[in-house]
């Protein structure tokens, strides 16, 4: 019978989707917490947040920095995919 | 006397047939449980105007050269729509109190349960005659489990766009009935003293992790479940735009125009999809009932995880909060609140039942890609 | 030098027409207008400077490729943007006083006589050598009687294309004018006696008549004239969205966002179809005229439907409130105030003239569902 | 002469036009009439209106009817569908 | 275990290869970028928000039947949204300072010559290995000159779409360096006399004069340089809506709800052009370097034309705001501003520098219409 | 070399670039001076700005004239346009 064929079906795919589902989401309480973790260690490092005028103000290091971190991480990034493409 | 047999012959009255006639009066019930009992308004309203307008005889405005099948094809099919609108949800939506304890993101999985049992269910409905439904059509119905309307239209404007109209009414009305579904389940499988316990309050969320929680739900979503990113992707679109806070304009927009617009033109062209041979068949029928069979399923696994979470905490967590795992937020979650109040008047739940909450939307686009990349074309 | 020739052949001035020309001076004298003379601004505007836009040489902004062209293929062609303008009508227009004093939807209807009237006029001008209007065109330019800008674009992008500028030019220029055309009919129809009546008060309208009203239009559309529903429809919809008092969200961004962005677009849009084989053609005098023919027509027509009424009511019906019947919301209600208190200052007519008003938006679009029925292919 | 056929059926038109417009809006007014008629007597019968957490609420007999009634409702329309198209 | 298989060859990590991976790095840099560093945040966050979703291995979210890709093909290949946007930018721009001193405008031309020298220079980096930009690539790529996001995005999207990704980055990024790049340009070629000039007050400009003036440089636009006409067409039509005083519902409407949702459906398309093969390559380098160069030159130039400016009026023009004529709207005002209190605490030059800064939108619009028209094909 | 003429091309597109958007921003100072002087004559002609009624006002001879103007205008427009095509 087609339908039992079809039962059996649907029940494999459950145990594989609520296996995938609390996977998912069980590797997701792992990162958050370990996001919330490393927020907690960077915590200091994002203070721009509270001076909003910031880019407008001077040609600050951090600005002039990102520059080059622009550049720099556009280059890398090139290098290594044109190697991996070898 | 030409004309007036041309305009006779052009008259509603001497086009109409049954079906027509019966879905715009389904139409009418639509807009009545929207207005007269708060049914989900926001889309019951142009839903069932759209199912009205669909239905007059000659005019075809839901048909291929009609204004609403054009939008239909512009923005269901694409499924452009949904996404919009899953944007504006990750916009409007606060995921503090599930970074503030991700635990709970367990309950909201547990809570898809309901998806999968009323899968079974689904295909077991095919024993009966008059059911054919195949496995697209049984995860279409199944997703109205998850208690997520532009989840449930994204799904099935995917897998089985001729039961979309039913699926979508399904999904809304019974997100309107979750106050009536729930308590019942959730008095019956908790004790009074699991009730009662209060919770620890939620400790505080730094801006960081606001910021970085959209990039670590869409990045495992990337490495491990690609079928899903269209949905989790603009959900944290939406939510980064929201917490960003340098981009106010656009997480306005997001919240509100776009939402507002795209909420209109969605509700008037699945409106368009209730057509009586699509409708009125058993099968709409089957799919109310599993509809109600999600629910209380989904309902009564969240509880039970909730149960066992109490269980590995000492009595630490509150089992109720896990019936807001099926998401319909924030609706499950004011339930939750209720229900607890009812044994406790001063124990608030809400602040604790939005964590669950929002981990059910997560949870049922989890899902709804599993569905997409296992039984997808 | 092949760079230089190049470029003096991509040069506006080497490659202008006199249409060309002329069209962009019509364009910026519409564009005066309705900055200096406050003509129907909202479409002027829009509409004036399309027309600058569409008619540069070489730009091609208005043609396929272009993005004005591209603008009207899919919101014109379609009638989807008449259409949004007429939700947002419906969402913006409170038809209270027509609920309260339903009588007054036959001054609404006896305004439509200008349409009809007009139609002939259109029809007997091909008498005149260089005209040829079909019946269809005939339609399109009669619906200008009809005071109504989204009717008269969805009618006329429907039976006559090619005449679309002229016809959405004519309405709104007309329109703007009513303060000019409309008195001295008033006061040349109506006996000083007429005028002083002072009407009885609006009974209050409760908030379930208001929620019901769209559906008893919309399902009498249905039932006898499904030609009219896209128009009725999209009315009906932006007016339950507005009564309804569940959808608040909808009901705004239907009265802000949509109707505004759909406006700017809609306008450039019309505006792209103001080039000069198209416009400078007599035909468009002819239109002109006839324009200004349907609305004094459908002034006396209502004006004298008013008398009837205020003799078959032994006096309690001012006349006046028929010219209201035009449409023209809220010009031609505020024209008829305005009339009634040069008369007798204490005499304050606008509530009673906004159910003919409002009256005439519902006439013209069942007139023009009566066009398309008959002269649509 | 084309122009008088052409004149002739706009005449037919013009009878046929305004017959079907008042026709419409005086059949409107009896419409409205009995809808305004109707509306006074059911008046009581949207009091949900003034009370717009009533969803929320409890589990009131209110919209508790109403789930059923959703079914019902569309049970009635598909039964009377199916026997329809026998 | 057959589904498993299917399952794990459909998860993302299965899939990614090392360009998907190091551009979702790319993507994340932008939003950080964005947000931390506040460049051009607006842009910036769709932008990496869009390449890091269009990169997730088989989703295909920005492919022909993904959401991003359909909108970029309905918005962006079409250039219906930048010229949205330059709608926008005319409806949110005051004009004044530049009608109150016209002469600005050579300071708006001068800075221009940042987009032809670079224009030369991507031609000239064919001469290494591993580039070959045709005149079309090399006019896309001068363009970033013009410090203006709309144009560049405009003419990229005509001349270069294969590039359109990484010029829109460079853009937008060089734009958020203005106040890194300008400063110590503007003091090396600048004496202190020089910078410590104090200009006349503006005169104040009449309701008229501002109406008027989209016409003129629309008329002047059609009538030499027609390949620039849509956008400079849509940017006086928005400046119209803005100034004309009688639409402030349209004004408003493209001040705020068009531009913000076409910003965010903008970013994203944009976003989606960032993917390995297109972005990765030594041609981003190239343009990154050539983007700095041309920005650095329009600064120069305008500078220079300052001190002309300064010779030629007896040391009435304070030279520095010769550099806001490379637009960048309004941050290279606010530099000019910034470096001119520097050396005088009391010499506010921001109005002063508005004139130019403004003429320099008009000025790269221009330039962008010579490219088009002497290489578009 | 492909290059050279590229170059070559290149340094033309320059030339007669820069000589375009000067000529063409120095025609609008020419022509926003023109405008600005045009303006100040005029500038008691848009007096109806600062009465934003003035539509719904009375019949006026302003709103009146400009009936008269509309098709002025147009029809003027349409006989040039005639007579230039013979
Ligand atoms: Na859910
Ligand atoms: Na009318
Ligand atoms: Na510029």
């Amino acid at each position: 019978m087609p339908e039992t064929s079809l039962i059996n079906e649907s029940l494999s795919l459950m145990a594989i989707g609520m296996g995938i589902v609390f996977s998912f989401l069980l590797l997701l309480v792992v990162l958050l917490r370990a996001m919330s973790w490393i927020a907690g260690r960077l915590s200091p490092g994002l203070p721009e947040a509270s001076a909003p005028s910031a880019a407008v103000s001077t040609g600050s290091d951090a600005v002039s920095a990102s520059n080059d971190e622009l550049i720099a991480v556009i280059s890398a990034a090139i290098a290594r995919y044109r190697s991996s493409r070898r | 006397m030409d004309e007036l047999l041309k305009l006779w012959q052009s008259m509603g009255i001497a086009n109409m047939d049954w079906g027509q006639a019966l879905m715009i009066a389904v139409g009418c019930g639509l807009v009545y449980l929207a207005i007269a009992k708060k049914f989900e308004p926001l889309l019951l309203v142009p839903i069932g105007f759209g199912a009205i307008l669909s239905n007059i005889p000659i005019a075809g405005i839901g048909g291929p050269d009609g204004m609403i099948g054009m939008v239909y094809e512009v923005g269901v099919e694409t499924g452009v729509f949904p996404l919009l609108i899953f944007m504006g949800v990750g916009a409007l939506t606060d995921f503090g109190a599930l970074i503030a304890r991700p635990s709970t993101l367990l309950l909201g999985a547990a809570a898809q349960f309901g998806i999968f049992a009323t899968l079974i269910g689904a295909v077991a409905l095919n024993f009966i005659p008059g059911f054919d439904f195949t496995l697209q059509d049984a995860s279409a119905i199944a997703i109205i489990g998850g208690a997520d309307g532009p989840t449930a239209i994204f799904l099935a404007s995917r897998l089985a766009p001729d039961l979309l109209g039913a699926i979508a009414v399904a999904a809304y009305s019974y997100m309107a009935l979750v106050p009536i579904i729930q308590p019942p389940i959730m008095r019956l499988l908790t004790t009074k003293q699991e009730r009662v316990v209060v919770m620890q309050q939620l400790r505080p969320v730094s801006r960081l992790e606001r910021i970085l929680f959209p990039f670590v739900v869409l990045l495992l979503c990337a490495l491990v479940l690609p079928s899903a990113a269209p949905l989790i992707g603009m959900l944290t679109f939406g939510n980064l735009l929201r917490e960003s806070g340098v981009v106010e304009r656009l997480s306005r927009a997001a919240q509100n125009e776009i939402i507002n617009a795209v909420t209109i033109m969605l509700g008037l062209a699945i409106g368009s999809k209730l057509s009586a041979d699509k409708f009125l068949t058993v099968e709409t029928l089957g799919i109310l009932v599993l509809g109600a069979l999600a629910f209380s399923i989904g309902t009564t696994a969240g509880v039970l995880m909730g149960k066992i979470m109490y269980r590995a905490t000492g009595g630490k967590v509150n089992p109720l909060i896990g019936a807001a795992g099926v998401s319909a937020v924030p609706m499950a979650a004011r339930v939750v609140n209720r229900v607890g109040l009812d044994e406790n008047h001063h124990n608030f739940l809400l602040m604790h039942a939005m964590g669950p909450n929002v981990a059910g939307v997560i949870g049922s686009a989890v899902a709804a890609g599993v569905l997409l990349a296992l039984t997808g074309s």
